[in-house]
């Protein structure tokens, strides 16, 4: 076996491990998400995680790649639609000859798991209010419109990345993208009822389940890694052998950083460490890391996360303060961090990374040029009108067309009861620890008292059904 | 009007609420969730190396706000349907007369919305 | 270094690795059993995967792995028991002549999680009712029966390999047998205590936490990611470099079609959109494209998914109707749906791929031939056959001879504090948030109320115990 | 490309991926410290491994890796602080010489992960009564104290490596010298208020959570397969290819014997097959395979790992016994184990193994001598001394000066309102689950009732703020 | 003194409350969490295929112990404060006259640490 | 008989219990979990920038049915062992007469059943 083919097999191992990696933020999208929102809603904003990776798994599969990723121009990629079998063996040939050293078929999987991430972004600016269908259809919409730039700026051919726009894992693909359609959903679907008094100031509305969001930023941390890493999408970095490794490691320098600036500025900010603006302070500081992780060294990587942490407290708040109720911080952790990550790039950009990854030049700090600084912004600036203005098209045509929102009775009882049939903790609100049917069948079995059956439960369904 | 409150184990609450509506057509109750103590011994428990006695049990509080001539019926379907043929911890049922009974809806005395 | 010594190598890093991602499953599985459970049993049934998963790891080390992948005849390995340390680093040499390009010890370490799967499956249908010891015994037993059957079907030397039977990743080996032995426990045992009334109608007896359902399928995802693609066993397959890249493929849109055709099932024939149904659904589609995810194409793999999703819905009804109790519906998602999956890849095998795995020929759907599909068919009769009445025997001499099921009072008060001694949520049942003693001991603090000390708990275990 | 360098990339695949295995632990410490605490405390538990793991990245990264892996004495390394990014990417060269076969990036994020797993361990046993502060003042201290005893037992120049210590991946280093902190900190800290009666008597205070700490224990196990295997630092190790995969057998084997060990133990001792024991059994078997996961044969593996299981049970009654307050069974698990699987290395280690690792000699079961015991107690001995010794010495001087426990109101409380102004599970102690809000908007909708404003919050803090 | 008991929805558990207070000023409520059935129809439930009815809504258990003379108003405010405007489920209000009315930390009636 | 209610802090539901027990030999008792608010000032909760009072303590709400003639002495011991020596938060007792107290299990007074 020759040794370029071995190099091939490494670069799969490694490409599909990490894209396993970022597939399981899913659950700590679920997890984050079903922390900071409450116990009514807890079984349909997890489970909701399911669904939308589904969705955004089969449409990436039929169109999504092929748009992103398949040969084609500067826009948009012209081919790779419903990929067959060869064309995922093939390796660097068409239609995905952009993926030069790993097959057709990792270069999918580690790409759709991105997909994933930005659309599980979207829903958490959205929770506790969207109709459910509307799952359906914005995802399968927002999964075409994110192709669409990520062929911009990832694609050897697109137009940003021409202009070397600098995005290593996806601050503004991913993350930017994900929170201005967060943010077109939160100004469409309006707050949650009770989240701003008549005075129209906020009222807190605590998520159930801190060690849930814990959990779910430990699992997000976690999958960073092979969210950043992975982005190498090969063993051998230009002039770099294992170049991925130092990826993770200003991945991992900028989160702890952005913990404890995120508690920190928690701490003098609000007067109290508190946990879910900590925990928002990692996610801010890996969102920013995204662009960067690959562009910078561990010092700058340590400032970008730290800055990003207290970024997260102040944009919460101020996000609040106009009067968007954001359940989760999307447009905070995910937006504004992302925002500051693209530029902190253009300033932290190490001329010598740059140019081994063949990737833009370096940042103003090294080189006292703004060129790249410049680059990054316009990629915000043209991003930010695309994706927001599609967005916000497409769901106030779906609102006013169908209505996007739930009615009130169905918020107020909760989304788990009311849309799918059942409370997400059933034991807080059934007395009935043993099941509905355990009195009318155990009082069998002892000496115990006798009465007429309950009346037939409203299950004609299933005989059709079976 | 009569307040009934009844102790029962949480497994009987539906038996106890059914018997209640098809022996005496009374219909309203509230339901909390209580743990007791009483004749009926605890639990041991152990927890890493401790063995322990906890007192306590699950069991559920019903309060049904009943006419006052419907106490007896009402009392008399709770017992039997409470009675689960175990050694012990079937609970107790007091009573208690209620003024001002008031519907928070109709502002009206419940017994008038009962009628309604 | 040799090359062939670093394919080695690489194939190791791959193996192991997918490996630990299927060990992780069993988190999921606990998870997802003990969301779908109650919660007085909670402790219990996510406690009892800690415990199987050891059982099933120390039998397999001793005898488990020699029976199936050994040297020996076409009916059973006949070397390998105790394995030395040498025999575990050693590679394609005798007892495990079976793995030419992997030591020994990676062979064991990813035939052994397989083995944890197949064992998590059998409890799910016999959740909240069984004695505790029956894990041991019978934990053990089905280990050692696994063991058969995957050597028949997987290692070289095997009758059902010889044959052809086509079954990648385990559709058959793993799931169905699960199921079958989970099937012959839930008879055996009953149903619990007033799943159904007395006039015969199932009553609902819901699980206490959709969120760790949620948890569970989403780490049963990202373990299957090991689960299957592992199973090329090495980083280059026949002809192709990286095609567990394309199993990762197959299997994820069949996972995603499955969260489609699941929740679209449960809407149409529930008139819900049950989120426990969409999780089945997922899991569903994952056991169906086990057999498959090496020899179809994406496309089918899409169908088998969306397929799988439905048999769920419709299975777990049917279960219930005929009057079985499978709390967690392990019939209907590993059996049925894993039949489904080993028929399907005697449907949509292309020729090529199965040429390339030189395992059996290509499905109906391409050749026209129903010679694999009939194949397929006489590996899920004998397996079924074998697997179940031994599984039934088995634990039909057990019930009569001690007994498996727990007593009433033990099932009505719930296994965690009847047979472990502690509720799964202790605050919910005892009103002390300080801890039983806070009281006999802070009051001291303050210039409380002083009283006889609290009698001395029956705890004359513990002098002897230190 | 050279083979020699792509061995180097596939040693750097391998090394990531394991480390990437270890971070996850914080989530396994995370739930397992969250499940076996109380309610009132539970995101303080769980939040303050997503703190401590930043504060160790942060000082790992300046001063710890250069401490413990930088060029120097025997005694402590004198270079590699505040490394650079060609430090990082430079491989076998000064000031990380010490790794040869992987890029000093990868070396930093395999080794910080250890240090977070020390560091956690460290506060299993000063749960539910330490000042905030005291994470990140001992946090720091204790994480330059980890990296100077990792010097002298895995640097190659280290005083006790050079004596032949066989330490494979740290029951010492990580696990032993983790419960010597948490021994001082129980010791100064006192009980938890009520967990010692006026008699004396221990008070049981069961955690919350079951469930939790089976998911936690889950998660150790499955990252444990990047803790030993990982410590490999490469895929050929002397003579062994994939060496690693059995590693991770006798890891595996280890914690499985250690599960039935706890769970025999327990129902033995206790009278009780304790949940919680059983976990603890998995985790001491999984501590004391660590140091001789490369070194033992299979079944010695088993041995230490069942003798470890029934070492946690009786461990954690003794400790107990002896008045100190440790809720996690720290002290028990990872410092009794530690020890148990450190001197057990010098018991069962083959000789074969120990020269193929070019470390030590075999134990005194193979050779009959007991030198190799001898190494390994003096190593106990000396690193006893000096953690102990400096951690005592530290938590004593800051609970002089600022002291390091809560106030006793702030404990009743509970950390998470107290400390961090909300509770971990809000709606188990607020009456609104549509959030404080809710009424005073949602009745505006509906002809309901009017009343004046509620007054206005002490959010004065806000406008500056923003 | 009297005990009012209300059972109202939990969302506006806050504002009966305030209305009391604002209303009557009197201060000291015990909150409970509770379900409840009344004229109210329940929930229907669909779990795995079975479809079913809850007669249960989540509801609050609110006991006030208030000077007799407050009683009217107290009672009047609660009303007032606890009907949403939808159409079902506003709960309903009674009373009793209670006795020893003690107030532990002070051991002392509970009446004169009010006026304390 | 005689319903003695009392609200005390949850750490001190075993120690009230106990000195019921061992000051008046009654036994029974039922527990639910309360929240309360009072002369006690409330927490000051902070959530995501949100600074704001919480009015609401963790509280135990206690329900005794004793002989009449205990009454006195179970108020007593109850309000002795409630006291915290804290500045706040105890909470306070208030006993109702009660009629028709029945047995579940055997269907008797439950007066007769204590004899028993
Ligand atoms: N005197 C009492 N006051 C308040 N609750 C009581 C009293 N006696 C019994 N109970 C309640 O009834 C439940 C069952 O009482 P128990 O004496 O165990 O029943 P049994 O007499 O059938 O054994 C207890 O757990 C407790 O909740
Ligand atoms: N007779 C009763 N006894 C006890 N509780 C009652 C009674 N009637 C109503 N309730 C409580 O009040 C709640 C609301 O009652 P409901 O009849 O639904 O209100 P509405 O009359 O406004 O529809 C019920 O859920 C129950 O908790
Ligand atoms: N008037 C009242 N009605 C109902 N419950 C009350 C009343 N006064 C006090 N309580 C209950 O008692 C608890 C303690 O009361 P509080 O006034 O805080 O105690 P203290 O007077 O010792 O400060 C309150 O949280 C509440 O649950």
């Amino acid at each position: 076996m020759k040794t370029a083919d071995l190099i091939i097999a490494v670069n799969t191992v490694w490409v599909v491990l990490a894209a396993v990696l970022v597939m399981f933020m899913q659950a700590g999208f679920a997890f984050l998400e079903a922390g900071l929102t409450r116990m009514k809603n807890a079984a349909h904003i997890a489970g909701k995680n399911v669904l939308i990776f589904g969705v955004c798994s089969i449409v990436y599969w039929a169109v999504g790649f092929g748009i992103a990723f398949g040969d084609g121009n500067s826009i948009v990629g012209t081919s790779g639609f419903f990929p067959s079998t060869d064309e995922f063996l093939s390796i660097g040939a068409a239609p995905f000859s952009f993926f030069a050293s790993i097959p057709g078929a990792a270069g999918y999987l580690f790409e759709v798991v991105f997909a994933g991430v930005s659309l599980a972004i979207v829903w958490g600016a959205m929770a506790e209010r969207a109709k459910l269908w509307v799952y359906f259809a914005f995802g399968t919409f927002f999964t075409v419109l994110y192709s669409v730039v990520s062929h911009w700026i990832w694609h050897a051919g697109g137009w940003l990345f021409s202009l070397g726009m600098q995005d290593f894992a996806g601050s503004t693909v991913v993350h930017y993208q994900g929170a201005l359609a967060a943010l077109a959903g939160a100004l469409l679907l309006g707050p949650r009822i009770g989240k701003f008094g008549h005075d129209g100031r906020a009222n807190p509305i605590p998520g159930h389940n801190m060690p849930y969001a814990v959990l779910g930023t430990l699992i997000l941390w976690f999958g960073w890694f092979g969210f950043n890493p992975g982005s190498t999408l090969g063993v051998v970095t230009g002039e770099n052998i294992g170049y991925f490794a130092y990826v993770a490691l200003t991945t991992n320098v900028a989160a702890a950083a952005g913990a404890l600036g995120g508690i920190a500025a928690a701490w003098l900010v609000l007067r109290k460490p508190d946990v879910s603006m900590m925990l928002n302070g990692v996610i801010a500081a890996l969102v920013a890391i995204t662009a960067a992780s690959g562009f910078v060294a561990p010092w700058a990587a340590v400032v970008i996360g730290a800055v990003a942490g207290s970024i997260a407290v102040v944009g919460v708040l101020w996000v609040e303060r106009i009067g968007i109720d954001d359940p989760i911080g999307a447009v905070a952790v995910h937006g504004m961090a992302g925002v500051w990550g693209t530029l902190a790039t253009g300033l932290f950009a190490v001329p010598a990374l740059a140019a081994n990854l063949a990737t833009g030049s370096g940042g103003l700090f090294y080189t006292g040029s703004f060129h790249q600084l410049g680059v990054q912004a316009l990629g915000l600036v043209t991003v930010g009108a695309f994706t927001f203005s599609l967005s916000f098209g497409a769901l106030w045509t779906m609102k006013r067309l169908w209505g996007i929102r739930v009615e009130e009775h169905v918020e107020t009882a909760g989304l788990d009861v009311a849309e799918h049939g059942m409370w997400g903790y059933p034991e807080f609100y059934i007395p009935v620890p043993g099941g509905y049917g355990t009195e009318s069948h155990s009082h069998l079995l002892g000496p115990g008292h006798r009465h007429e059956p309950v009346p037939e439960p409203v299950s004609e369904a299933q005989p059709e059904a079976a | 009007m009569t307040k009934v409150e009844a102790v029962v184990i949480r497994e009987r609450v539906e038996t106890v609420i059914d018997a209640v509506e098809a022996e005496t057509g009374h219909v309203g109750v509230t339901v909390v969730e209580a743990i007791g103590h009483g004749r009926q011994r605890g639990v041991t428990h152990e927890y890493r190396g401790r063995v322990f006695e906890s007192r306590f049990l699950p069991k559920a509080l019903l309060t049904f706000i009943v006419e006052d001539a419907l106490v007896r019926p009402v009392v008399a379907a709770i017992a039997d349907a409470a009675r689960s043929g175990h050694e012990s911890g079937d609970g107790i049922i007091w009573t208690t007369r209620v003024e001002n009974v008031t519907h928070n809806r109709t502002g009206l005395p419940l017994a008038e919305v009962e009628v309604a």
